[in-house]
């Protein structure tokens, strides 16, 4: 099965030949590297960009303006920080131009920590990211999503922020994107650069399918009845591994919402979910003070008060002002295996 | 009959006076709009009276249209009489000014001058300092792929020039790998709101950026018709034919300072309207009276158009759901602003 | 009594001359406008920046880490947005540096709506304001909050972002400024700026007095037993006014909170109030997708669930991507004081 | 003995064997990160290998000490022979690449090459490129406020050029009102990461930048020890006299890629070391075997260092709450990571 990035490179190869995508840029983008993290390897439009964030994002509006479709890469999260206020223009201009501009651009970031990243290279965005309206964000969690999300980004005719997991980009799938080969090391040999010189070579492309994840669909990630968990991106595959040891142990009949669209999300998906087990956790890896997860728990509070067995719960990253390197430092700071399983015991303990 | 060579050279008497009447035209909106902003029938004013013979010499060499085989035009706050040289109705200015539904630029959401017109490849105005210089890489990078002779067209400030912003539109328009046809424009008016140019700009002209990369740079005396007229035509025929970027830096006034938050005062500086006028009038290209009956069709039309906008509906509360999305609102989408 | 501009002008001054502040400066902030607002007019190490909010910020930054006490004024907080990174940078290099550094710098900036300041000068930051963790964070409502707070930002070792409601900073205070004239009409011949040439000018200084608003203390600005409102800012005479109505009436018990720091906040306070009252508002004027209201929602569902008589609320901010400025969209936008009313009605009203 | 004159100049032998071995001692430091990354000692690699003659040649003129009487260095994530020169200890880095607590610079928190150090005005070395442009900025003006010939020193890359920091900073350090004393470094070492320069960047020169303002620039071989020593002492006696700015720039080799990411494989590039053993033995300064002497022994240095590493503690998980303030955190800030 192909990995994430593999997926997100597929999409973006389908996006090329089928939807218009004409520009796919950023800092390494092109060859030799084919991005940082190989996403972009291979794509016939894809090219690199000076060091500057803002011409990145400044090239990916106009671009958009003119209908060019692009996708555009800021190489890690944590280099966004000086763009603020023109993913802000870009989210804002179909609105501020009542309606008669429209942006369809796709910003590609990888996000999150679990690399060993340190300071720089651990961030999470979601609080920001939601925070700028006209804006669209998505976030997968495994491979076949991420290449459906990135097909609905490219033909959405707004921005949409594309949030790369960077612990997952690596790790393969369990369902086939159509149209990739059966056998993981014919695409490996058909789409990934070799080591060394590369000079000469050029990907063969499967004859991947359009497969589209809408945006603003969650999805249940494993159904249960006795609590929630609404989260997305790099914990899904943590709590989904908790959740199945409970059920494993008998313990716990955990239900996993992928949120997959951060905005707009899948509210009526949460919102049924929440109203069937009365017990909710709000997973996510980003900071706590002004905290999306904290968005979606005041909103669970004001509609389903009736509907809660037991008080709501978040579990995110401590509020420090980085995540340090040292192993010890980053698992004191971002939740851990072992703090989904303690928080989701008692969520289901507490008595109704 | 009019003195051929002279100070204008080769333009003649009907472009001189079309040029003459969108100036005019321009001045009396702007000084419609400030009076507006007085009297509280509108907020905020900001534009570019001072501006005029740049202005118009532009928007009259701009390939108008709709899409990368025309010009994309990334814009300020001052460009008026750019977009009415372009053919904009002096009525839409108003309308926004007014802050009323019909404005067609932004429903009453925008500040005036703050246009928008998809069709003629104007895009969104923000009122940000300096980034429409990192748009324009984008709209240029688009021309640059589209075969033809079209370019990006952006203008802004000389204070704005300290920003970043700035710095990537000269790095992005000089790339050897994909250098763009796009005529970098800065509006040269000395001042940054209170802010003398001389006090924080070590250039000596803000044209010396282009020695960086050894590109077509030039400043030009912007109050000046025949000087601004025949300069941005030779800047852009540069851009169209050899496909690369042109820096033009133009001088003008700020003839009612910087917006109404500093009062919107007529200053002391060359008027490049009257100085226009005295050049027609010794030329022989027009007498007094033609030119003051240019002035009052002027006024009529703008009193015609701020009568007729005084009829015109606000925009509704509900509007503000209005283009968040290019799609209608999902229906869970959060709109109560709180519990 | 002095309004809010003149408070911070008499701060500053106090803070040039007494509490170690060596440079003033941003975009128009020195002679001849003196701040946009003219909150620094007159100000003897007050100057004038280029227009470019990086450098600005840079400047603060290498300034501090100096010991050079700057404060910088960015020109309205609608302008912050491409220097997030480095306030993120400011926030951060304590804790990077191991507690080596310190980086006692102040950001001013006016922050909010209520001006008919149209998409580019209505904007709050309050929930990314906070996110900037090792970054503190203060919003006076009142002159004589303004000065104190801007005498202990300036004296704090951390740096601190401080918000000046806009549409509060031409409003007169209740309370004198220790040292300050009684009679405002003295106060503004000693330190307004003529109209006209000014070139001449030099302000004459009242002998004010230091006087802290200790930072991470909110205010109790109306005291009531019947419900809490959390606000800070702009939104804090709306809140009064309405409580006082209503306790004039006869028809409700509300205590208003000033949070006056939102990071660090007074959680003490906040937490004795909903104990006392059971019932709370969290009001401000920020948008509600991912709003700092929030964390201090969530985080009273964390810990006062079983004090809490009905559920807590949140009055904010509509999501659009930004504010109109014809009236009736800014004001569909923005609480407005009837929003408030009926927010505290229905809060009042419902059943315990 | 040595041959006067010569490629060395006026430098005496003293100090041409100093300069050699702290380059040695540099680029075996930096081997042993790499190899420690590679073992998964360490984490991500990046570093100077390949500056030693420019980064050493910089760390031996600066003024060292705290505080605006004494140079600022706005550092970024290369420049490890410079602090060697400036005295810090190897084990320091052997420390923070290995993450323990005793890490002086983080504390066992950042990338190994990140410094800090107060006492002798290094400000935090950040990984986001080239904001140490505008905290330079910061810098200069309290030296520059203060009397003497302190100065700040910023370096950064070629590729960061683009960023509109490095346009802050050329803008302020050429203000009128102040020009700032502050030496502008940029190593030139023709790439960012995977993108060569000269695909992106339409300069000839970067330090063709200096001609906006006509300010004093040069560029030169970095990978040259006698070129390197004079011009910065030139360009560093310029700024602390003019009190004005200076554009250097070091054309240098990357001599192991770009870092961990990329493999932090040797590449056929000019070592610079290699370079000047070559003329040290040429010019007699040197025999071969004694310069073998100062690679085994910086090899020894490394050697004891990482031992003493290896039994150095790693920080503890509640160590993340120091120093998010100045103070110690308030009582009530939340700390628990959600509910
Ligand atoms: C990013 C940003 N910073 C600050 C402002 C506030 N502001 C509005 S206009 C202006 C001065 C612009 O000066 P200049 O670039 O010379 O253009 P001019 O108005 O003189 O045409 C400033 C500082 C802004 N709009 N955007
Ligand atoms: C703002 C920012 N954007 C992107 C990156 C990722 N990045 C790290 S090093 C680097 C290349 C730097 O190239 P250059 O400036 O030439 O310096 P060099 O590493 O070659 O010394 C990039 C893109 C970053 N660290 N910070
Ligand atoms: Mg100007
Ligand atoms: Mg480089």
């Amino acid at each position: 099965m192909a990995n994430m990035v593999q997926a997100i490179r597929l999409a973006l190869h389908y996006g090329e030949e089928n939807l218009g995508v004409r520009e796919i840029f950023g800092e390494d983008v092109g060859p030799p590297l084919g991005g940082v993290f190989t996403a972009t390897q291979g794509l016939r439009t894809a090219w690199n960009s000076p060091l500057d964030e803002r011409g990145i994002v400044g090239a990916a509006m106009g671009l958009a303006w003119a209908g060019f479709r692009p996708v555009a890469e800021i190489q890690f999260v944590d280099y966004i920080f000086n763009v603020i206020d023109l993913l802000k223009l870009a989210a804002n201009a179909t609105w501020t131009s009542g309606g008669r501009y429209k942006t369809p651009m796709v910003v590609m970031t990888p996000t999150g920590s679990g690399i060993h990243g340190s300071i720089y290279h651990s961030h999470s965005f979601d609080s920001i990211a939601t925070k700028l309206h006209g804006m669209k964000v998505v976030c997968p969690s495994n491979p076949l999503d991420a290449y459906g999300l990135m097909i609905s980004a490219i033909k959405d005719d707004n921005p949409v922020l594309f949030l790369k997991p960077k612990a997952l980009l690596r790790v393969k799938g369990e369902e086939l994107i159509p149209g990739e080969p059966a056998d993981e090391k014919e695409l490996r040999a058909m789409i990934d650069a070799p080591i060394g010189d590369r000079s000469q070579w050029k990907p063969r492309w499967p004859d991947v399918k359009e497969y589209a994840v809408p945006i603003g669909q969650a999805k249940i990630s494993k159904a249960g009845s006795g609590a929630t968990v609404v989260t997305h991106g790099r914990m899904v595959p943590v709590a989904l591994e908790v959740a199945k040891a409970l059920a494993a142990a008998g313990t716990g009949d955990v239900e996993v919402v992928d949120m997959r669209s951060l905005v707009p999300y899948d509210w009526e998906l949460i919102k049924a979910s929440i109203k069937k087990t009365g017990r909710v956790l709000f997973l996510n890896e980003e900071t706590e003070i002004t905290n999306f997860g904290e968005h979606l728990f005041r909103r669970t509070v004001d509609e389903l008060f009736y509907d809660l067995k037991v008080r709501p719960r978040l579990l995110c990253g401590k509020a420090t002002p980085g995540i340090g390197l040292s192993p010890a430092l980053e698992y004191a700071t971002v939740p851990q295996k072992t703090d989904v399983e303690r928080a989701l015991r008692e969520l289901i303990d507490e008595p109704a | 009959m009019a003195v051929s060579g002279g100070p204008f050279g080769t333009m003649d008497g009907a472009l001189l006076l079309k040029i003459h009447t969108l100036m005019v035209r321009a001045r009396i909106l702007e000084e419609r709009c400030i009076k507006m902003g007085r009297t509280g029938e509108g907020y905020f004013w900001i534009g570019g009276p001072g501006e005029e013979a740049f202005n118009v010499s532009l928007g009259l060499q701009i390939k108008k249209g709709q899409g990368p085989r025309y010009d994309y035009l990334n814009f300020h706050y001052r460009n008026s009489a750019t977009l009415l040289a372009m053919g904009a109705a002096t009525i839409d200015s108003i309308r926004q000014m007014r802050t009323v539904a019909t404005d067609p630029y932004t429903k009453g959401r925008n500040f005036v001058n703050h246009y928008c017109v998809p069709e003629w490849n104007v895009v969104p105005v923000s009122s940000t300092i300096e980034t429409q210089y990192s748009s324009a890489i984008g709209t240029a990078i688009a021309n640059a792929r589209t075969p033809g002779d079209a370019v990006t067209i952006v203008t802004g400030g000389d204070g704005g020039t300290a920003e970043g912003d700035f710095h990537s539109c000269l790095v992005w328009a000089n790339r050897p790998v994909l250098p763009l046809p796009i005529l970098i424009i800065v509006v040269n008016n000395h001042y940054a709101i209170s802010v003398p140019e001389q006090t924080q700009h070590g250039e000596k002209k803000i044209s010396d950026w282009g020695k960086v990369f050894g590109m077509a740079a030039r400043t030009i005396d912007g109050n000046d018709v025949a000087e601004s007229y025949a300069a941005v035509g030779e800047a852009l025929a540069y851009c169209r034919k050899e496909r690369k970027p042109y820096l033009l830096e133009a001088v003008c006034s700020r003839l009612y300072g910087h917006s109404s938050a500093s009062g919107a005062n007529r200053v002391n500086e060359t008027d490049c309207i009257a100085l226009f006028e005295e050049k027609l009038v010794a030329q022989g290209f027009a007498k007094k009276e033609d030119l003051e009956k240019v002035w009052s069709q002027a006024l009529a039309e703008v009193d015609d158009a701020h009568q007729q906008v005084k009829k015109e509906p606000y925009p509704s509360p509900e509007s503000i759901w209005e283009g968040v999305y290019a799609e209608p609102l999902p229906p869970s989408y959060p709109t109560k602003g709180g519990s």
